[in-house]
């Protein structure tokens, strides 16, 4: 009898025991989550917890030994009632809960709001310095010897009435150093014109082709020199990429132009491209911000352009000053970056980790 | 208008582009793979126009006898060869015009197309890839030189991390004792690409992106519009 | 027959390999046709490619079985062919408008993708306490890490005359990135060497049989 | 005697290819210090059971067999020295011929072994990680035959394999994705079977981190070098090895190239002091 007792008042507790089980959709997202907290008796030995689709298929979602916990469901239909189904087993017994929830996609991820507002910033501080550069401030900007040394190598192929060959790297115009190595030629194109030095532009892809094609003739056509202009010296070789290294290789070997412009994003060919140019004697100029190209550019050509200095060099060679103007927006970024860094170290020294994982909200 | 409105339109899809990142509902959730499937068609199409550049040029090289032009005329052949191959029977497992080709494929062990991909294509595209080696060789030989703090810092690294790499690092400071295991060419070489290596790395690109999300704001804004070329 | 197109194969595979590697020595009649017969068949072979894994599966196929269900994809299609428009010189400046599109999109994305994965990930990645390492090489080397990425940066800011004590950390800066171009460099040989180990593998083994 | 810059060139090429080629066609056998990230998947094979049925995938094509190749063979080499039975299946589609040349090389030194009760190509899937999840749930489903057309039913090596859990262990020879990622995120996060392999040296660093005291992968061979020590382990002068012999040679010739390269800048520099 007592045990018998004792038996129901072990029951009673459990029953007493808040054992609960709740789903609620996850807040602030594209409505594909649901979070599922469950609190049990300590206990519990094994929680399990199955997912009821409606064709009453069971999906075991999870399978754990933690009396109470939190878990997120992902990758649900949207906007649709689930439900799920947590069987706790105890010593000898088994507990059933149930519970649905349903997904709704919302109008703002807020885990990405840190990145929002620190993008708003930088984006900001660019449009506030191109106003100012606009109502007429001046802006300076270091030297970079890789841009400087253009006009070297355009006057040298004049010399030596040699053509100039301009690789706009090997990626489609989806890469914005394929467009920013576009900016750069039409200024090049614009010299070559005035000095009536022929430019050679093979493409890798038709986009680029047309692309380069259209801004290499307003430069001449800028230049007062429309005439001049041969459309047959930009040209397209082939999609593939060692395909094009060859086809550049070969152009290099029997055209020997006297300067090569190596501007864009590359891969693995840039050290071909590099050492083929350097053994027909070029002057050579290369930019990418693939930093791991950077090195073999570094050792075989005569100047580079580091990683941001390729997105440099057209307010550089232009001196316009938006152009400036959004170059010193770009430095207020860094400014932000080496202060955030900074900032965020001594945080985490001190273990306090709110900044990074305010910032890290964005990438997760 | 030729050319405002090409700018609108850039302005009208960065920004929708950019709203959709962080607008979960749909259907701006889909936007950007649809965009993305877009700019696979449209330079699916695109890729007509360098085949037929490609093609006048060669064909302008070999009808006037340029020099090489005998070259030019190989390149065509093999190109129409590729393509008509490729046209007919397909490659791997798809079919072409004419089926999957069973007789010629039995005949030469795989369809044409993947004939020539396997036995002209890859070659090719290997052997070019592999003169890496070469030129790594001779680059390291004229530019590792000891000259200015800079040059020296580049040589050295180098020089450390390509011993730590082979079997030659650990037989040269295998006798490391415990306490100087840092200095161990294969563990410093990883040390190395591990911290001041990421370093610069981080550096380059975060600067590199800030570059790029100026230039794609002025791109947005229509500062930057180059790439449209000129008003006729 | 199978069994001879085989060795046929090889032995054209072995020729191009010769032809290229022959460039090494110098330009000749055998690169030259190499070079053309490559640019040739690759750039047939990536339009195969494209038709058969892009535009059929993506445009033609949707397009044939559901046309309706599918009908938003005639603007991209239509977009395509006024990028072809531009074969004609009086229908150029109709690619103008997918080709503003299409940056327009490369834009945005651009933007997001880098200031994500490019700044904020790699400024959190920095964020550490250079303490935590459990050896003094680990604490060396995350302050060289912090030291190094704030350099860095900071060599690449433009709008600053550096001069004086703010030449100091851009000097810094550069001797990072020197130390990373050495590391690259020597990190890449051995996957380089293994590209020309599979060349001579190739012509030692399948054509010549000198090596099993 | 003073060289042009062209024959300067032309010597480091010509040196650089024989020093290549030569240790391909005389082995040398250098021995090199094992990883422990090596020896843990040496570890894995060596212990396990008799008998057993494991998988090697054949995730890469011909553009990394240089250095994923020797370590198809030398696990297959191993297993089959332990008496185990191997399945080769591929998330890449040029896997399937790697593993069949895989097999056959493997065969010349174990003429006994059979195919249907030693081994089985099962070929290739497309899908990768959702047919690794398929797998896990049902190998006949996702492999009605073997690349032979052999019905899955009717292989006697794979009577008492209906999913991954019945395989002792995996390995994924990975040059890039899908590949031993997706292997480990299923395979061995889902359904608790030890996931192993290798890949190129390029990506190795990536994936070190992964062998850790979980063992989400047990152990890995990182590029040639690892090929080179797995097969010091299992007593095989195998290709990895002579490759690693000219991986050696070739860079110590580049560590030459660079002392004669700064000797000759200094002789340089003296002769215009003077």
């Amino acid at each position: 009898m007592k045990a018998g007792l004792l038996i129901f008042l072990i029951f009673i507790s459990w029953g007493l025991y808040a054992n609960s089980f709740t789903a609620m959709d996850s807040p602030w997202d594209d409505g594909k989550a649901i979070i599922l907290n469950w609190k049990l008796s300590p206990m519990t030995r094994n929680v399990q917890i199955q997912r009821i689709t409606d064709s009453e298929n069971i999906v075991t979602v999870l399978n754990t030994t933690l009396p109470e916990g939190e878990f997120v469901d992902s990758a649900l239909e949207v906007n649709h009632e689930h439900h799920y189904r947590l069987i706790a087993q105890f010593d000898e017994d088994t507990l059933s809960l149930e519970t649905t929830a349903t997904t709704r996609e919302q109008w703002f991820y807020m885990r990405k709001l840190g990145f929002l507002i620190l993008l708003v910033i930088v984006c900001i501080a660019i449009i506030y310095y191109i106003q100012s550069a606009r109502r007429g401030k001046e802006f300076y900007i270091r030297r970079i010897a890789g841009l400087d040394s253009m006009e070297e190598a355009i006057g040298r192929a004049t010399e030596k009435g040699r053509p100039i060959l301009y690789v706009p790297g090997i990626s489609d115009l989806d890469d914005i150093q394929t467009i920013a190595s576009l900016t750069i030629l039409s200024h090049l194109a614009e010299r070559s014109a005035e000095y009536n030095t022929e430019l050679i532009v093979p493409c890798r892809f038709s986009m680029v082709l047309s692309a380069a094609k259209e801004v290499v003739k307003e430069a001449y056509i800028k230049a007062g020199r429309p005439d001049a202009y041969k459309a047959e010296n930009i040209f397209y070789l082939t999609d593939d990429q060692f395909g094009y290294v060859a086809g550049i290789d070969g152009i290099m070997l029997r055209e020997k132009p006297a300067a090569n412009f190596f501007m864009g994003s590359f891969y693995a060919e840039s050290l071909i491209l590099a050492e083929t140019g350097f053994a027909t004697g070029a002057i050579q100029t290369a930019g990418t911000a693939q930093a791991h190209q950077l090195p073999f550019f570094v050792v075989s050509c005569d100047y580079t352009l580091i990683g941001e200095e390729l997105f440099a060099a057209s307010a550089y060679l232009s001196k316009d000053p938006q152009q400036l103007g959004s170059l010193k927006g770009h430095d207020f970024g860094k400014l932000m970056v080496i202060i955030l860094i900074i900032v965020g170290v001594i945080l985490e020294i001190f273990g306090i980790s709110v900044l990074k994982d305010f910032i890290a909200g964005a990438s997760s | 208008m030729k050319r405002s409105l090409p700018l609108i339109l850039a302005f009208l899809v960065g920004f929708v582009v950019i709203l959709s990142e962080f607008i979960p509902h749909r259907p701006f959730n889909q936007i950007v793979s649809t965009l993305e499937q877009w700019f696979m068609i449209i330079s699916g199409f695109a890729i007509l126009l360098g085949q037929i550049s490609l093609i006048r040029m060669n064909t302008h090289k070999i009808v006037n006898k340029l020099p090489d032009w005998q070259y030019y005329l190989a390149g065509l052949i093999s190109f129409a060869l590729m393509l008509i191959f490729g046209i007919l029977w397909g490659m791997q497992e798809t079919p072409g015009l004419l089926g999957s080709g069973e007789g010629i494929s039995s005949w030469l062990g795989a369809k044409p197309f993947d004939y020539l991909f396997t036995n002209a294509y890859m070659p090719l595209s290997a052997t070019l890839f592999s003169l890496l080696a070469f030129f790594i060789a001779s680059a390291a030989y004229r530019a590792f030189i000891i000259r200015g703090l800079e040059s020296n810092l580049l040589m050295i690294t180098a020089v450390i991390v390509i011993i730590g790499r082979t079997s030659i690092g650990t037989m040269l400071t295998g006798w490391l004792p415990e306490s100087m295991q840092f200095w161990h060419f294969p563990i410093l070489a990883d040390f190395i690409m591990e911290y001041p290596n990421s370093a610069a790395q981080r550096a380059i690109l975060i600067s590199a992106g800030l570059g790029i999300v100026g230039s794609s704001l002025r791109i947005i804004l229509g500062i930057e519009r180059s790439y449209l070329g000129g008003e006729k | 027959m199978i069994s001879f197109m085989n060795v046929f194969g090889i032995w054209i595979a072995a020729f191009f390999t010769i032809s290229i590697f022959s460039f090494l020595y110098k330009d000749n009649p055998f690169y030259k046709l190499s070079e053309q017969i490559f640019v040739g068949l690759s750039a047939a072979y990536w339009l195969v490619y494209i038709i058969y894994s892009i535009m059929m599966p993506n445009l033609f196929t949707k397009l044939i079985e559901d046309f309706s269900g599918n009908a938003i994809l005639l603007i991209p299609a239509g977009l395509g062919l006024m990028m072809l428009m531009r074969l004609h010189p009086k229908t150029q400046w109709l690619s103008r408008y997918p080709i503003s599109i299409m940056i327009g999109t490369t834009a945005g994305i651009s933007m997001l993708r880098y200031m994500k994965s490019d700044i904020l990930e790699q400024v959190t990645a920095t964020m550490i306490n250079p303490f935590s390492a459990p050896d003094a090489a680990g604490v060396v080397g995350n302050l060289l890490l912090i030291i190094g990425t704030v350099t860095g940066v900071y060599f690449f800011y433009f709008s600053k005359k550096q001069e004086g004590i703010f030449q100091i950390p851009s000097k810094i800066g550069i001797w990072f990135l020197m130390v990373s171009f050495g590391a690259t460099f020597g990190y890449t040989v051995m996957a380089r060497v293994s590209l020309l180990i599979g060349r001579l593998e190739f012509l030692l083994r399948d054509w010549l049989h000198i090596i099993t | 005697m003073k060289l042009t810059a062209i024959v300067e060139r032309r010597i480091i090429y010509s040196v650089l290819l024989l020093a290549v080629a030569l240790p391909l066609i005389f082995p040398i056998g250098w021995t090199t210090e094992v990883s422990d990230y090596t020896r843990i998947v040496y570890e894995l094979v060596e212990t396990t059971p008799e008998d057993k049925v494991v998988i090697v995938s054949f995730d890469y094509d011909p553009s990394t067999m240089t250095e994923l190749q020797p370590m198809a063979e030398a696990m297959i080499e191993h297993a089959w020295k332990r008496n185990q039975k191997v399945i080769a299946t591929a998330l890449w589609p040029m896997g399937v011929q790697m593993a069949e040349q895989a097999f056959t090389k493997v065969l010349l030194d174990y003429p006994e072994k059979k195919r249907g009760e030693d081994f089985v190509n099962l070929g290739y899937k497309v899908g990768g990680m959702v047919t690794v999840q398929a797998m896990g749930r049902n190998l006949m489903e996702v492999y009605p035959t073997d690349n032979q057309n052999t019905a899955y039913q009717d292989i006697p090596m794979l009577k008492n394999v209906r999913r991954l859990k019945d395989v002792a262990w995996i390995s994924s020879l990975s040059s890039g994705v899908p590949g031993i990622k997706e292997w480990m995120m299923v395979a061995r996060d889902n359904y608790q079977v030890p996931v192993t392999g290798g890949c190129t040296a390029i990506s190795a660093p990536g994936f070190f981190p992964y062998v850790n005291e979980q063992r989400q992968l047990y152990g890995l061979l990182g590029g040639l070098k690892g090929a080179s020590e797995y097969e010091s382990l299992i007593g095989r002068l195998g290709s990895a090895t002579t490759k690693m012999d000219a991986q050696s040679i070739a860079h110590l010739l580049i560590l030459v190239f660079i002392g004669l390269g700064n000797y000759r800048a200094f002789r340089n520099k003296r002769r215009q002091n003077s």
